[in-house]
């Protein structure tokens, strides 16, 4: 039997429903050692600004019950360090890129990605309006993040889509009361599918040194700890929007994969899981395709938003 | 290149109250591996730890590699806890090594603790590359604690102890302790251990114009350059250039690179 | 060395800062198989209501990673067979008690407490204001749950504080945006503490069934994975109130205790730990009073809130 | 009363493909248990698992239990790879036992599959107290998945056999072969098993007014009543006291008092 694991998200065509979290696989050059990764999906690569960025300073990191905070800042090497030095070799590789971008304002995100696609940088753009650690962002309209304010996402959301004619992916943020509300604005503002979830906001304190373990005080929450909590908002935005969602949050396995896709999302990104074991995005395109056979499904996107209703 | 292997354990034995050598049998990272780099462990299966450790490579044999490490935390004493015969999956070797050159006359390896680790392994390369047994330095806090002294004999290599209660050698620091030697041009000196240890070294080094690299340690998510999560701060005019990765751009570095100023911040003053 | 560990919480002596909480300790009796559980600063007992109450239907459970999802639906036996067949219990073994209630209006709220200081079955009366695991409250000023709006809690605050000169603490939810506002809310509206955090809103599916694992589609995450989130809600909302906060989320050690004491917390509450180890409430009193004399503090009020910044 | 002992391992075998069986030392807990009571079992320290798994008491001994247990998860794999020698926490015994009576002429277990684990107790005890060898029903999907027979045998207990596959005994369900034996007045079963199972062996003895307990599972945090998690739906008339839990109302229920309808709309007919 041989199944169809091709999925269309907003335009761009992956081979198979799997991609990675942005910042957890870097520009995919370090993982390709464990495995040849254009076999995946797509390769989202690590939010990119018009500036390379120092970040937070350290530390930066502390692992919590199956999970880890992280509160890296956004350090990158910057729109021109990407296009001239891991560009090509993605590029080379046949990897298919989705581009996830960060600015400071509406305007930035505008250039990176009118030049991503001028200069063939990206199949499709992923706008990070919801990164936790960045306080830059502080003032967005009352709201720390942007992806808390449907506003603001309508308007970055328009912006971006105004700006280049690849797919526009909008990647919106758990920390919010009502996950519709920023899903449907992205819609409506012509976004070609969101991204759910970025990290849930945490914080932990040492208390031998009495001191918040992350020099930033708080971090964004990833893996498996926060997945029911990412599965429900995908079910919860898959029930309002009908752009394709990439789901996201503490996928470590086919199964937990197949949470996300039967809550709603059309394509999947293992985030932080690889940091444990480098070929666990390539493992769960092969879960996948081994589900479809056990269950005799021979498209998987018969199974988006499958989930019964009791 | 790094693997990803299943390792099965060949030894396992308190080596020093609270620390422990493992020995596993890993030809593919073994063949690869150089000394000081390292590997990240997966100290059990499952959700709980959550990461991965990072432990240096302490020796490199045909068929597989040595860890030495101590009980630190809950990861620690889980590793410590598996028995010979069973797999523990291994992710190495990762980072950069020491570098090692033969015109470089009177090596010193300076270890404080724990940070003993990668030295075994570096002693014997350094042997092999350059027909040199580097002098050695082991500081601890007592004599209970001094680890591989009889390992380094055998090599050839003098070595040197101090304790911070001279209950061996010399009582004192590893920075004093060094001093002694002396070091001069021609010498270069490689030091792991505790941060504020490292420092006093590189103080050491600089002011008697002497080469120093040392190995540095962080708190480690990948291992492998992708998360970020691991920086420090270095001596870069660049600000957005400052944060280098001690898993990707270290561990060992070449100590006039950091921003030791950063770091004792952080620590205020503390190892 | 003595140790004070006596707090007061809102006008609540408690003995300890340690209670438990809510509906993961039943009425006290079961546990105190494996231990006395007078020993403890306060019991907090399972969600009252007016009238008894038959939950969710099964199934009510999900293990998820380092936690749970529950959706038991406030199963209970209402104020009537509490008072005539728990209360006596409780008194009888000198426990000192909150009592959590959860009404369909602030009427019931208020009717509840009026009864149990009227018939001496409370303490202190902790106002569930975010369950997510009923329905009936889902109309609450277009949230899901009261504690989703500010308004409704000000407005159940001072119904309860009206009816009762018990000290008043208020349960709020993490699924919200921004905590501050719901606490300063219930602050101002009299409460004389808050009680954080209730369970995140989460989901699981079982892949091989292909159906949500809890007959109520969504449940409460509790448990370790959630600390995280629960530590930075205590300090965010301890940077804004003045009264006191009870911290609860994955508490299962007086390590984690401490966290939340740092953040900001003058007691804390130990969860669905005591479900895998039955006494843990009792070791985190222990495990205190030994940090306390480690660090040389003779009273752990001097601890609240002292997490230093970098 | 129920205790949280760590009890060391004494014995640790495969009694079955996937299936095991522990004895644990564990005299206090020994001391209150009755059979159909059941254990809370923590599978591996730590937050993964989170929760114990909940176990029947397969025997009581003077000085420990044994439990006899299948491969189903991930918890139970984990429980199946612990050595004799190291230790488990246990919580228990807990729940309420199987009612047993000696003016009850006619007792009859009937177990499915790993339904079987609390019946050799179970067994024993009737033994013990009536002065009477039950008879026993054992059904499974074949041969290699019957259990205790053996056990039964050396009771002096008549054993029936039934699979699915006619591999062993009958070819048919324990229903069919409990029907055989021709249940009748002075009759008392007790059922352990799948749920399809246990719904249509109480069917037959409704259908012959024969009284029925079965011992019920849910999935369970807390094991002791306090949570709320692990109820079913009963035939109660005040809906408010519908939902009984099979922690500490059973989990061992006269099945009239079930309702058989929500059980098997929820699985959909199937176990
Ligand atoms: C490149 C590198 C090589 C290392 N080599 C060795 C070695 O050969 N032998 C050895 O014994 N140890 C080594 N370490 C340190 C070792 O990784 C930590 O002791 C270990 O991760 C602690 O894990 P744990 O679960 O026992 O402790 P945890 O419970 O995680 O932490 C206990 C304490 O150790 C600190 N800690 C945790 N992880 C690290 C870390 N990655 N770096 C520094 N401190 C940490 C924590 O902040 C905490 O104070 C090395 C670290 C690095 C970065
Ligand atoms: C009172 C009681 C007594 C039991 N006695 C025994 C016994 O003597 N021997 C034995 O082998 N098993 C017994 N069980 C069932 C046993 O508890 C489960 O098989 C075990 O918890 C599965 O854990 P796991 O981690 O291996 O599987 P998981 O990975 O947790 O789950 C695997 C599958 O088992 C199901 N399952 C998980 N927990 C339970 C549960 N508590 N009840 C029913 N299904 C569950 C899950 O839904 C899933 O389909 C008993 C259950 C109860 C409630
Ligand atoms: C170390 C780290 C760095 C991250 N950096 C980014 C980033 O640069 N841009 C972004 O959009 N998301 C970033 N994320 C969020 C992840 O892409 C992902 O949304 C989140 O971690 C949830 O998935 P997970 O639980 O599988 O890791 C980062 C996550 C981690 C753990
Ligand atoms: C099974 C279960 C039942 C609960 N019932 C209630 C309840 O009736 N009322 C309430 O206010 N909170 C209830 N809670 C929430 C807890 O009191 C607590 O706020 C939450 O679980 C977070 O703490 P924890 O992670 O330590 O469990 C319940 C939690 C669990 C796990
Ligand atoms: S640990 Fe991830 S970059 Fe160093
Ligand atoms: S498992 Fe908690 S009440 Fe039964």
């Amino acid at each position: 039997m041989s199944v169809n694991l091709q999925v269309n998200i907003g335009g761009l065509v992956m081979k198979n429903p799997v991609t990675v979290g942005s910042g957890t696989f870097g520009y995919g050059q370090e993982y390709n050692n464990y495995f040849d990764v254009s076999q995946l999906g797509a390769i989202t690569v690590k939010s990119l600004s018009l500036k390379p960025r120092a970040g937070n300073p350290p530390p930066r990191l502390v692992e919590t019950p199956a999970g880890m905070l992280n509160a890296i800042g956004l350090q990158n090497v910057g729109i021109d360090a990407y296009l001239s030095e891991k560009l090509p070799w993605l590029r080379k590789h046949g990897c298919t890129i989705i581009a996830n971008i960060y600015g400071h304002t509406p305007d930035e995100y505008g250039q990176l990605a009118e030049r991503l696609e001028r200069e063939g940088g990206a199949d499709a753009i992923e706008a990070n309006l919801s990164c936790p650690n960045v306080h830059n962002a502080r003032d967005a309209g009352g709201c720390k993040l942007v992806a808390q304010s449907p506003e603001r996402v309508a308007e970055y959301t328009r912006i971006v889509k105004s700006a280049t004619k690849l797919p526009v992916f909008v990647k919106l943020s758990p920390n919010v009361m009502d996950i519709t509300q920023p899903a449907l604005a992205a819609e409506e503002a012509g976004a070609d599918a969101i991204s759910l979830i970025n990290t849930l906001i945490g914080m932990g304190i040492n208390p031998e040194t009495r001191r918040s373990i992350l020099s930033n005080m708080v971090g964004g929450l990833s893996g498996p700890a926060i997945r029911p909590v990412a599965v429900k908002m995908v079910w919860e935005a898959a029930s309002v929007v009908k752009i394709p969602i990439i789901g996201m949050g503490g996928i470590c396995t086919a199964g937990d994969a197949m949470q996300f896709i039967l809550a709603g999302a059309r394509a999947v990104a293992v985030g932080c899981a690889s940091f444990r074991q480098p070929d666990t995005a390539l493992q769960v395109v092969n879960g996948l395709e081994d589900y479809c056979k056990r269950h005799g499904v021979v498209d998987i996107n018969e199974l988006v938003g499958g989930v019964l209703t009791r | 290149m790094p693997h990803v292997v299943d390792c099965k354990i060949t030894a396992h034995q308190e080596a020093g109250r609270g620390h422990y050598r493992m020995a596993l049998r890993a030809p593919k990272i073994a063949a690869e591996a150089s000394p000081g780099q390292f590997c990240m462990i997966e100290v059990r299966p499952g959700y709980h730890p959550f990461l991965r450790r990072p432990m240096s490579i302490e020796r490199i044999f045909a068929d597989g590699i040595s860890l030495l490490y101590k009980v630190e935390g809950e990861g620690t004493r889980l590793l410590s806890t598996v028995a010979v015969g069973q797999s523990v999956s291994v992710q190495g070797p990762l980072g950069k090594p020491f570098p090692i050159n033969p015109a470089w006359e009177r090596p010193i390896l300076v270890a404080g603790g724990i940070g003993v680790a990668p030295f075994p392994g570096l002693a014997e390369a350094i042997i092999s590359k350059t027909g040199r047994a580097p002098e050695v330095v082991i500081a601890a806090r007592n004599d209970s604690l001094i680890l591989c002294e009889k390992d380094f004999k055998r090599m050839g290599c003098r070595v040197t102890l101090a304790t911070d209660d001279g209950s061996a050698g010399r009582k004192g620091f590893a920075s004093e302790a060094l001093a002694d030697l002396e070091p001069g041009p021609g010498a270069v000196v490689y030091a792991c251990g505790p941060l504020a240890m490292m420092y006093a070294v590189h103080e050491v080094c600089v002011a008697r114009g002497v080469t120093c690299y040392a190995s540095l340690e962080a708190f480690m998510a990948c291992g492998d350059g992708v998360c970020m999560g691991c920086v420090i701060e270095a001596n870069v005019e660049i600000e957005a250039e400052r944060m280098v990765r001690v898993c990707a751009d270290g561990p060992v570095f070449d100590t006039t690179i950091i921003d030791w100023t950063a770091q004792r911040a952080r620590t205020g003053g503390r190892s």
